[in-house]
């Protein structure tokens, strides 16, 4: 078997221009923990079920594991990575899940992250129903769900003190 | 994995076990079937291209024929394996004779299917051996007589 | 669990497209949302040769409503057909079905043409095209045309597509005055295939005080959409009348329908649901199409 | 300084975790090649042969093994971790399979290339061929025996177990009632969301291995590592990186990849990792839970239980490398807070062709609580008497504490229960969910067409099994608290705990403070991540060193300020006599003056030199009995187990037409001594609900005849979402102290999965009036009962 084909990616990441040159059957889960080096988006089950792989793309939370690279060339991206402000000050939805102990292991953690700030932005004041609603994509082991809808709610409360939108890094 | 059917072959029985034992028959009936060799009496070498939609694979495997009572009922046992996992099936058919010289042809299918196939292919893998058995019917009622296509009823359990 | 090799190219039209199908032969297959091809993929169990990307096709992502069909293109994601309140009002069955499809992060990237393309037995889209007697629109180099509803789903993962041609539009016929629909299904978990699906397409008569017609399509209980017509069954039934009885469906449903049964559940189960959400959605169709002659009276 | 014992102190762990900055094993290693396997598609076969031609021609491939290829240790089967009188017929995989085969998933050969996608092309196309045999499928089957998992395993029965307090047979028949039921229990799985991995780095030079694996007992896998690579336990360190749940599949090992990776890694001199994908974890990691139990119970006319005989079956699958812990935690712990006059319970192990069985969460509790409390159920039907009545009557009173069941427990040692008092949890329990209320509930929805029913289940839980752990607690001259113990974390907040425990010890703020966990460079004795042990035995350990650091840092100060030891409180980092905060120093400033210095390399250090006076010249700068640094090191070892109870309730409605669950309510009591930080032990109390919840109602291994587990995936093995765990889940707690240890406490990581079956199947079986004797039960299961019933 001979090389494979590599196809030049163009991403802006977190707000930063990246590119990479990949196979076309690399997965953007992949490209993005070892080819970018950005390994805080995790990988959980590489069919689309479990959600830990979440980014958001151009604004809107999708499975990274089920997009490859190439088909997201020139797109914006956010990962976990990006949603901490430049000065490191942690988002309402980091925040959040830090005081409600919304996470254990950590392992599917960036994918609820990434997953509710763009809830958050799309409804900014979810009841208990568009909360779980909301989250009702991930899968995670560890925690029964209970603080990380609590998490929901009080990085909905943080945002409105703020007076800010959650912010994906990067504009959408 | 259980399949049972009955399919109305136009043609008499006795035709229409010749035309099962015939290599050339089989070849052009296995749906996918890109090649199948004799591989000693009553044995066949084959490899086939199955599967349906995105859910493709190349089978490499062999055809084994056994218990036959001419022209009553025989046993095929097929088993190949390919990238996707492996398969195997073992069918039990019963020729007799229907009205107007056809053959109302019984089979009972046995079969389960291994590796990626049983872990993720479950949820579609029975109708897609029920179709690739409605497809075999046909495509040797094509070869018995052109074009006349075999009513195929199903009954699964 | 990753992809094997595979060919690329990102045509910009959909000549270039269906251009690079012609030439690419039966192992090349589209790639457009991806959400069930590329864990197909990962699992080897689809080993394309080669994938069309049709994603920079943006002229197909459109939404057009307009005379007597709701009409997608290829590249219009669930979500954005989902939000789309025109599209909502003209057949308020695709809203009702698109919030069954899996889980938004699948919706924000999967296509509806893509959902019916893939023929899935178990995915809502091909059984609303079903039930509404739809069509979708298909091109290649000998040429566009158009597969009703009826036509285009062969069996399991098999639509009557051939190799060189591009699925670029569906049709999903507008709702017409004095009826409603309903989807009802149950799934194991929220978001997961169902394990029988149904929606209904009811009418009244004009008063509205009685059904005209009545129709399911059913997912998940047979290797395509089934379509069931109910008329029989529920004809002169009173409307919007709590106590009316529509278990006169549940009957019709067990009595035609052959679902099978897997590691979820019993053919014999999957029955008992076919009959009680036809029921549940025969329900919802009546009160909505009740609901939609009262609007109109006020 | 107020105390953090029993704060609600949020974790320190969180923040990397939440920035993305967490280091999970396949975070590692960017420069390291990557393995993958080929698994066998059989689930028993012979193999006739391997053919790797083809697939060496795989650009970027660097090796592929096979048996053949790997040296005598290695060639040998994986150990027998835990050896047990009654394991008879022990046995245990080859690294990678030599001959045979014996489930879907077993390693046959080893691919190492330069990424996982080219490692998986040449694995497709390395050609086994195999000879298929009859493969051995669920309990019956094994029980059977017309096929043989392994040829010289007669009867498939690795072992056969009994232990007895009175004489059952006899206490039975003589007993006024008898009844006998069968109770089954599926197979599930750990599953954790980061499956296992490895990355092992080879330093020639040194002649050094260092092991990162995503583990629960990092110096197990040292132990285990080095002696099969025939390495000195100095000459192998092994990391535990952050890991992404374990659950107990984590436990086992060293699994073969554990052995094969460093191996490899060491002959191609490059370092090489190997990340386990869901498909893999489903059907090459381990399972649990399968067991089928038949029991005889005799009691008298008011409910008490005079004889129990418990004889059950336990599927262990294809090898046993962690021996009976399961079927004899569930033989023990199946008698919960309850005291039969005698009992008897005699389990097989028994081989099956399938994923091997080691313990997941709750270990053969889950299985035990289940049998028990439907027992108790089945007893209450039958006389008609409140479920809460039969069990008050059979509960061991507090005043009867410690109380000795008379049978040997899992470590070998008495089961001897340390303290608890079951009747005011009840009593706290039935007050939680309104248990006496819930009648007239029921029957108001029922005239609305709604079926409601209750369920409660009871258990205790041996917890903080020995033999020993260890801490390490050293003061910086920064001030800095740097803490170690051996065993691992997965996420359960350990570092927060401990650090919890060393501040109120030492008097320093909780930022100062700094835990390692897993890490053989920090500590290198330790036993691992299990049968909730952290906080009774790390905990314990952890406390005991930072007294000594404490008793040795107030000697320092006393001896600098010249006043008596007595005299001294340290707050803040600052160790001052009582009352004055003026007169002390910063435990910073102590550390320097413990460490007397030849060499000035900055002003703190300055001070500790030779030349800078003070000190009795007349001695010598560190006292014969004395050593430099404030530092402690301490093990606790406890003579046996501390036991946890708990005692969960719940109310479910079924729909008549769908035969859906639904879980309106699920209420949760929990005795686990006194509570270090209560938001993370309900936090270990939500998760473990919530995969008992997913035991009881959704998760489930289909295995077909053949041996092929046809739900190894996310789509149909059906972990819960949010959407199917309780929206709620209440809880309430008591604080029985453990007088085992001088925390007081006892474990809580597994206890919230424990009654999940138990309590969910009485609770359906209250709504529907079926007997409920299986479990998981799905809506399909439920209908299916249903049209059996003739409902």
């Amino acid at each position: 078997m001979t090389g494979e084909e590599l196809h030049e990616v163009a991403l802006t990441v977190n707000g930063t221009a990246r590119t990479a040159r990949v196979p076309a059957r690399r997965l953007l889960s992949d490209c993005i923990r070892h080819d970018l080096g950005l390994t805080g988006t995790h990988v959980g089950c590489e069919h689309g079920v479990c959600g830990a792989c979440t980014v958001l793309l151009d604004g809107a939370p999708v499975r990274s594991c089920l997009l490859l690279a190439v088909s997201a060339d020139g797109c914006d991206i956010t990962t976990v990575e990006g949603l901490a402000a430049g000065d490191g000050t942690l988002s309402p939805v980091q925040q959040a899940f830090a005081e409600c102990h919304g996470l254990q292991c950590g392992f599917c953690t960036p994918g609820f992250l990434t997953t509710i700030t763009a809830g958050l932005k799309a409804n900014p004041e979810p009841d208990d129903e568009q909360a779980r609603e909301m989250v009702g994509g991930n899968l995670c082991r560890c925690t029964g769900y209970q603080n990380i809808v609590a998490s929901v709610h009080r990085a909905a409360e943080l945002t409105r003190a703020a007076g800010l939108a959650p912010r994906p890094g990067a504009p959408a | 994995m259980k399949a049972s059917g009955v399919a109305v072959m136009r043609a008499p029985p006795a035709e229409v076990w010749v035309a099962l034992a015939d290599p050339a028959v089989l070849a052009a009936a296995i749906p996918g079937c890109r090649h199948l060799e004799s591989a000693g009496p009553r044995a066949y070498r084959f490899s086939i291209g199955a599967g349906l939609g995105s859910l493709r694979g190349e089978y490499a495997g062999e055809i084994t024929v056994s218990e036959q009572q001419e022209p009553a009922s025989f046993v095929l046992t097929a088993a190949g394996a390919g990238g996707p996992g492996t398969v195997s099936v073992r069918v039990r058919f019963r020729l007799t004779g229907g009205a107007g010289g056809t053959t109302v042809l019984g089979y009972d299918a046995e079969g389960g299917v291994g590796g990626l196939l049983a872990a993720a292919g479950e949820r579609v893998i029975t109708a897609v051996a029920q179709r690739m058995a409605a497809d075999f019917f046909r495509a040797v009622n094509r070869q018995l007589h052109a074009g006349n296509v075999g009513a195929i009823i199903r009954r699964c359990s | 669990m990753k992809p094997s090799p595979v060919g690329y190219s990102r045509p910009h039209s959909v000549a270039e497209a269906v251009q690079a199908l012609a030439s690419l032969g039966p192992e090349a297959k589209v790639l457009a949302g991806g959400q069930s091809l590329v864990p197909l993929m990962s699992l080897r169990l689809a080993r394309p040769e080669h994938l069309v990307d049709i994603n920079r096709l943006t002229e197909l992502g459109y939404i057009d409503i307009s005379g007597s069909n709701v009409t997608v293109g290829a590249l219009t994601r669930h979500a954005g057909l989902l939000a789309s309140t025109a599209a909502g009002r003209a057949q308020p069955l695709l809203a009702h079905a698109l919030r069954c499809v899996a889980h938004p992060a699948i919706r924000n990237r999967g296509t509806t043409v893509g959902s019916l393309v893939h023929a899935d037995p178990a995915g809502e889209m091909p059984a609303v095209l079903a039930l509404l007697g739809g069509s979708v629109r298909v091109a290649s180099g000998r040429g566009d045309r158009v597969i009703e509803a009826a036509d285009f789903f062969l069996g399991p993962l098999e639509s009557a597509l051939e190799p060189d041609e591009l699925a670029v539009e569906a049709r999903f016929p507008v709702l017409a005055p004095a009826a409603g629909t309903g989807f009802a299904e149950v799934s194991r978990r929220r978001g997961d295939y169902a394990i029988c699906g149904v929606a209904v397409l009811a009418s009244l008569t004009d008063d509205g005080s009685s059904i005209r017609q009545a129709a399911a399509a059913y997912l998940s209980v047979g290797p395509v959409p089934v379509v069931l017509d109910l008329t029989d069954a529920v004809a002169a039934q009173p409307a919007g009348d709590r106590a009316a009885s529509y278990a006169g469906v549940r009957e019709l449903a067990a009595q035609h329908l052959r679902p099978e049964g897997d590691i979820h559940a019993t053919a014999a189960y999957r029955r008992q649901l076919a009959g009680v959400l036809t029921e549940r959605a025969l329900r919802q169709a009546v009160a909505a199409a009740a609901a939609r002659i009262g609007g109109g009276r006020s | 300084m107020s105390s953090l014992f029993g704060a609600r102190v949020q974790r320190v762990e969180d923040d990397r975790l939440i920035r993305g900055r967490g280091a999970y094993l396949d975070d590692l290693g960017a420069d390291a090649l990557a393995a993958a396997f080929v698994r066998s598609p059989y689930a028993h076969a012979r193999i006739t042969g391997i053919d790797v031609s083809a697939a060496l021609e795989v650009e970027g491939v660097a090796a592929i093994y096979t048996h053949a290829d790997l040296p005598d240790r290695l060639g040998q089967p994986l150990p027998l971790l835990i050896p047990h009188p009654d394991l008879t017929h022990g046995r245990t995989p080859y690294p990678l399979a030599k001959e045979e085969v014996n489930h879907v998933g077993e390693a046959v050969a080893m691919v190492v290339a330069a990424d996982r996608y080219l490692a998986e092309d040449a694995a497709d196309l390395v050609d086994v061929s195999y000879a298929e045999l009859p493969a051995v499928v669920g309990i019956e089957a094994a029980r059977e025996a017309a096929d043989l998992v392994h040829p010289d395993v007669p009867g498939n029965r690795a072992a056969n177990s009994v232990q007895e307090h009175g004489d059952a047979a006899a206490v039975i028949a003589a007993a006024p009632r008898r009844l006998e039921l069968d109770l089954h229990i599926e197979r599930s799985a750990s599953t954790p969301l980061e499956g296992r991995g490895v990355l092992a780095r080879w330093d020639e030079h040194a002649g050094q291995l260092r092991l990162w694996t995503s583990t629960q007992t990092s110096t197990g896998v040292r132990a285990a590592v080095a002696a099969r690579l025939g390495l000195a336990l100095t000459d192998v360190d092994v990391i535990t990186p952050d890991v992404g749940g374990g659950f107990g599949v984590k436990i086992v090992h060293p699994w073969p990849e554990e052995v094969l990776v460093p191996w490899a890694a060491r002959l191609l001199g490059r370092p090489v990792k190997f990340t386990e994908d869901r498909r893999e974890h489903f059907i090459a990691s381990a399972h649990e839970r399968a067991q089928l139990h038949h029991v005889t119970v005799g009691f008298d006319d008011d409910g008490r239980i005079r004889g129990l005989s418990v004889r059950f079956w336990h599927d262990n699958g294809a090898y046993v490398p962690y021996g009976l812990i399961v079927p004899i935690v569930t033989s023990t712990q199946l008698l919960g807070p309850y005291k039969p006059d005698a009992y008897r319970v005699e389990f097989d192990s028994l081989y099956t062709n399938t994923v091997l069985v080691t313990p997941y969460r709750g270990a053969g509790r889950p299985h035990g609580c289940f049998v028990m409390e439907r027992t108790i159920d089945a007893i209450a039907a039958e006389l008609g008497l409140d479920r809460t009545v039969v069990r008050e009557r059979n509960f061991i009173q507090p005043g009867e504490m410690p109380y000795d069941q008379g049978l040997m427990f899992q470590d070998g040692r008495p089961l001897s229960y340390d303290s608890g008092d079951y009747p005011a949890l009840l009593a706290k329990l039935k007050q939680l969910i309104g248990w006496d209320e819930f009648a007239a509930r029921k029957q108001a929805a029922a005239a609305a067409g709604r079926r409601l029913g209750i369920g409660l289940a009871c258990y205790v839980e041996g917890t903080g099994v020995g033999p020993y752990e260890g801490g390490h607690v050293l003061v910086e001259t920064s001030g800095k608290v740097k803490v170690a113990t051996g065993l691992t974390t997965q996420g359960q907040g350990h570092q927060t705990v401990l650090a919890q425990l060393v501040a109120d010890e030492l008097g320093v703020p909780l930022g100062d403070i700094e835990v390692v966990t897993g890490d053989t460079r920090r500590f290198g004795y330790a036993v691992g991540t299990f049968a909730s042990r952290t906080a009774v035995m790390s905990g314990s350990a952890v406390t005991l060193a930072a007294r000594k650091a404490r008793e040795k840092a107030l000697r320092v100060a006393a001896n600098a300020l010249e006043v008596s030891a007595d005299d001294l409180v340290i707050e803040d980092g600052i160790v001052h006599v009582k009352g004055d905060p003026d007169a002390g120093m910063s435990l910073g400033t102590v550390a320097v003056l413990s460490n007397p210095l030849r060499y000035a390399f900055d002003e703190a250090a300055a001070a500790a030199t030779q030349f800078a006076g003070g000190g009795d010249l007349t001695r010598p700068p560190v006292a014969e009995d004395d050593e430099p640094g404030i530092e402690g090191r301490a093990y606790f070892s406890p003579v046996r187990s501390t036991f946890a109870s708990g005692m969960h309730a719940a109310i479910v409605a079924t729909d008549p037409d769908t035969a859906e669950v639904t879980i309106l309510r699920y209420c949760v009591v929990h005795d686990c001594g006194r509570l270090i930080n209560p938001r993370i032990v309900e936090g270990q109390i939500h998760g473990g609900v919530a995969q008992g919840v997913a035991g009881a109602l959704y998760e489930r291994m289909a295995y077909d005849e053949y041996g092929q587990l046809q739900n190894a995936s996310f789509m149909d093995f059906l972990m819960p979402y949010v959407s199917e765990v309780p929206r709620q889940i209440e809880i309430d707690h008591l604080e029985t102290p453990s007088p085992l240890n001088p925390l007081g406490v006892k474990g809580a990581g597994e206890a919230g999965v424990i009654p999940g079956a138990a309590v969910l199947a009485a609770a359906i079986e209250d709504a529907e009036g079926i007997a409920i004797t299986s479990m998981p039960i799905s809506p399909s299961d439920l209908f299916e009962l249903r049209r059996g019933a003739g409902a």
